[in-house]
């Protein structure tokens, strides 16, 4: 969680110094959802993301290195510059991509554990997608598919109230997104997404549930971002009241994590900050070695729109 | 109008004549109103429904679900039921979304009933890339609507044609696409405040020449402008087409230019291939072929997504300088 | 229900003798639900259709003269020819059109209940579709807007067990398309399809819910079709078995109805005769009139691609 | 082969060609599978897997719920992650419910994803008109797709091709959408037993003449084969060219062919504005310039959704007639 926080805010100050091109979403205040689910997952089970990426990818084990290289447009990045933000990607973790069209990614998962069922690995493949992508008949389609083929699925609806400025109550009439699971034929739990620990039960019992044959389970996680849709700032619109984002910042995910674990007894404030030096001077070198990287040439453009057979 | 007035006309900036149309239609049309994502309390991402809330109120705008689907189909069925719907559909990227509902449904009612339905809706869309924002953000899709009979494409290039475009959209009794372009958005012109049309269908030479004629699409309008001077300065007298609508096209502006100079450079955006471009060519090499003394060049966009990295979409995106240099390939220069 | 029986059997014998061009599918068997459902409605109230649309237009008010002529291509028909079976529809009954693309009419209903309750109406619309179409995402789009919106809406899902040849069992994991409707925060109701009276009250309910301004139901009514998928006997596949057949029939809702009426003495087996009578009469008329008018001329092709302003 | 077989060469209609060439790469390739609607027990509506479920069973043949963004999403994750899936898309009318997932997903994800994912994946679809399936089950869209980067796209004219392309599209590992045609279904020709491969991205001159190029697309090559006839006795020695893969095209084998015969007329079955046709034209006259002794014709369909009624079907539908029309003009005769 630590790993993406940090990240994260490094991310956008360099975008609001306008030293990253295009558009970033941020996860900032999420981070338990992705950190929670990742735990149960190997490099051989697949996600995919949404334009809100990159806490995905870190707890899918991205490095800071390439995946800031891929923001700043290097060779050296993940995608070699071609994708960015929203679609930043690795295929080896298991990483099926960011994507920059909201409910991209549930059809695609859904594929992915169809090729697991049909290669009968017991690899299990992870849709996650906001509370507004619910509303996309992509989503419908694919759970509904995913159900009736029982196939090794999770689809984990991060829901932080918002789609870019619009309300929940303004998107759809209902409270929780997992009352959709019903319509499919598939269980829908609701969880708490500021609590990883709670988040990391509930997604180890629907990723244990698909990985033995019972098939897909909707995961709601109530959660919330603290920054502005896109960016830090923003658009600066007043769509949600600094009341609302103080109510969940109070119960932010990392700082309760690290109280409960200092409580426990199972470290200590210091190895905590030992932490966070740690992420920092990662960070601190993810950025240098993306600086220090060339952009890709012209002449690579052409290069990967197909596979010719030749290396990648 | 005031001397002062008179003196200083106004200029606007594109996004604003934006506004001002859809303004200027929402106070003319009762039954019109606008729907589409994040298009009431944000205004639209690109800002330019802004303040329309706050005059018309929610009865007039809605912010949709994310459910471009949905979005066209309600177009669909209130435009056929007696509302002169104003839909978003944020980036022109998302046509995939809701296709079905675009070609299937919006374009074909009409012919399909017979002739009993008219759908007088109008669809805004953001095309076009040069902001870093990749493959899914940054497209220009014109020539997938273009080939559908039932609908009409307007592409304004400038603030003025943007408002008026808007305007006569609103107006016409057909579904009707204006696809802006991102890059345009603080470009600013002078813009009347009274409400005007800019006709569908009608070409418009922006800057007359002899040498050649360059026909473009879209935003590349200001990028053939951009090369007029360069061109100039190799002694080249380059003619200046702004397509502004490629559905109904309009042939005969086209070529009588290229019957007056004798060559000509097809530009757009999009892709290159099996762009709008060769549709532009055919009619000119079939029409005009007497008066050819070179081939038609196409400019456009290579075969590849958009990049994201600035270092790749700089070289991707069609430009003064490519014109520049296909212009003097035609030429022989 | 008997005006809609006697038509779709002439039209299949038609079809299959290869009189009529095309592919009709053929509504024999669900009569009961498009006739409980428009009982309610006004020709001001709007219906989409599906491609299995002659039904509704029948129990919309749909006149078989014009019908037919619409079947067989000629000038004369609701479309001049150019929409055929597929397209079949009239706007000033209501009636927006059969559709040729399944979940095509959902969002389009709900796009005429916006128009209606932007425009102060109280009018209804009401869009039918199939079981197959409930797993389409224009479907769930729809569905969504509606609830959201609080639209005087009602999504009629005849579910008849079958999309094409693939059994519900074989296209999504639930039993009861209605279970979707919690998803969308609308009433779900299950009615049975073979029975009119059912139909007639569940629908009024829904209907008087849609008008009165509390928003869309999703009426689900469980039906059969007698005939194949296309035509009468289709592409003679063993889908299902004759057994499934032979029990719905027993329970075929004008048999039923004619049973019940004749018991209730509110009418009698001579007059039902009566109206089999005048309908056969009518059929006969209609497909008269049909055959005798023009095709349309090559000339009228591109009169209707746009409204140029003219009379159409 | 035994005499008696080598005496008599095997015919096999088009709809047997497909269901052969599907099988074969069932057999050969066992992380293919097909999914679709209606693809198992139907064996597809228009009886083209026929006999596959049976023999391959559930594991490998897959009926889909009526879900078109589903069934390409099933398509793109599943080539994603080690299988090869052969995807069915019953009419190419129902694009419009899957293009995003077929343009912003499938297309684009091995460029954006910097090379990292191949994606061996290829549609069957089936278009055209001819069978009074109205405005949406009769379209030729294949021009939307020809301008999508990252797909390819062939369109086998009959059995012998359907085959070949269908074995090509399942070796290859890119995304391919075969494009079929109804009309074809039981038109017969000589079809090896054995897997072969048609190359994808080759056209092929399939009649040899001096006066005139004739370069159509799909089934209309059919009808040009059929123009052949009425020409010579005109005395035209017309040179016919199947196009078979629009992406990638065949650019060298056409514009030779117009250096030979220096006229030429483009066939489609498509709505001939915006067609693919244009870029055809577009690239003969870039290319060939100095060659053309005549405007290059285009035959496509006119400007209106396919219509209903026979009537009025049979006059919108290019044709053997038409192209002879169309010939004539170009040859001033
Ligand atoms: C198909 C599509 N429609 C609209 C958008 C524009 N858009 C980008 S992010 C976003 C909001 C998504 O909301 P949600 O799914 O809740 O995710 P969140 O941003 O809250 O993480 C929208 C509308 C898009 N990228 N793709
Ligand atoms: C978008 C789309 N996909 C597929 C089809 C082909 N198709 C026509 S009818 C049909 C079955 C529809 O099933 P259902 O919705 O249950 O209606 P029913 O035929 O049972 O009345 C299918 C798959 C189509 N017309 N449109
Ligand atoms: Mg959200
Ligand atoms: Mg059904």
């Amino acid at each position: 969680m630590v790993r993406i926080r940090r990240f994260e805010e490094e991310a956008g100050k360099l975008m609001e110094d306008g030293k990253i091109p295009g558009a970033l979403h941020l996860y900032v205040g999420q981070e338990a959802v992705a950190s929670g689910v990742m735990e149960h997952l190997s490099n051989q089970d697949q996600i995919t993301s949404t334009h809100r990426g990159h806490g995905h990818l870190i707890a899918k084990g991205g490095e800071f290195d390439r995946m800031f290289a891929e923001l700043f447009g290097r060779s050296t990045g993940y995608c070699k510059g071609k994708g960015g933000s929203m679609h930043i990607s690795n295929i080896a973790l298991g990483m099926l991509g960011a994507n920059g069209i909201v409910g991209g990614g549930p059809p695609i998962a859904m594929g992915a554990a169809f090729s697991n069922k049909f290669r009968k690995t017991k690899d299990v493949a992870v849709a996650f997608f906001g509370d507004g992508a619910s509303n996309e008949g992509s989503f419908h389609e694919a759970a509904n598919m995913a159900a009736l083929f029982k196939l090794p699925c999770v689809f984990v609806c991060e829901n932080n109230g918002y789609g870019e400025y619009t309300s929940q109550a303004n998107h759809q009439a209902i409270v929780d997104v997992a009352d959709r699971a019903a319509g499919y034929g598939m269980p829908g739990v609701v969880v708490d997404g500021m609590d990883v620990i709670a988040v990391y039960e509930a997604a180890g019992a629907a990723i244990k549930r698909a990985r033995s044959g019972q098939g897909p389970t909707l995961l709601e996680c109530k959660t919330y971002r603290y920054y502005d849709h896109v960016g830090v700032r923003g658009m600066g619109l007043t769509y949600r009241t600094d009341e609302e984002l103080e109510i969940w910042q109070k119960r932010d995910a990392i700082q309760a994590f690290e109280k409960q674990l200092v409580k426990m007894k199972v470290t200590t404030k210091k190895k905590i900050e030992n932490v966070y030096a740690r992420v920092n001077k990662d960070i601190e070198a993810g950025i240098k070695f993306a600086e220090d990287s060339p952009f890709p040439e012209p002449a690579d453009l052409l290069d990967d729109v197909y596979n010719t057979g030749g290396a990648s | 109008m005031s001397e002062a007035k008179k003196q200083e006309p106004r200029k606007l900036p594109y996004v604003a004549a934006i506004t001002e149309g859809v303004r200027q239609v929402l106070q003319e049309q009762d039954n019109a109103f606008v729907a589409g994502e994040d298009v009431g309390e944000a205004g639209s991402v690109f800002g330019y429904y802004q303040g329309l809330l706050k005059e018309f109120g929610p009865e007039r705008i809605y912010d949709t679900p994310i459910s471009e689907k949905g979005i066209i189909g309600l177009g669909v069925g209130a435009s056929a039921t007696g509302c002169r719907p104003i839909l978003d559909l944020m980036f022109m990227d998302f046509l995939g979304e809701c296709m079905d509902e675009v070609a299937n449904q919006m374009a074909k009612m009409r012919f399909m009933f017979g002739g009993g339905a008219t759908l007088p809706v109008t669809v805004l869309t953001m095309s076009g890339a040069g902001m870093n924002l990749a493959a899914q953000h940054s497209q220009s899709l014109e020539a997938w609507l273009a080939h559908l009979p039932g609908v009409k494409v307007v592409m304004p290039s400038n603030a003025y044609d943007a408002k008026g475009l808007i305007i006569a959209a609103a107006r016409d009794d057909n579904p009707v696409f204006v696809v802006l372009n991102k890059l345009s958005l603080a470009m600013a012109c002078e813009v009347p405040e009274e409400p005007y049309e800019v006709p569908i269908g009608k070409a418009e030479v922006i800057r007359e020449g002899k040498d050649l004629s360059i026909i473009a699409v879209g935003r590349m309008v200001n990028e053939a402008m951009a090369a007029v001077k360069p061109l100039a300065e190799l002694g080249v007298d380059a003619e200046v087409i702004d397509v502004r609508s490629i559905q109904p096209f309009d042939t005969e502006t086209v070529v009588n230019s290229m019957k007056k100079t004798h060559r000509a450079v097809v530009v757009h955006e999009a892709v290159r291939f099996g762009g709008f471009g060769g549709e532009i060519v055919a009619q000119l090499q079939e029409l005009a072929f007497d008066y050819l003394d070179a081939p038609i060049a196409r400019v456009g966009a290579p075969f590849s997504p958009v990049p994201f990295s600035p270092a790749l979409e700089k070289v991707y995106v069609p430009n003064a300088q490519s014109i520049v240099a296909e212009v003097k390939k035609t030429l022989g220069l």
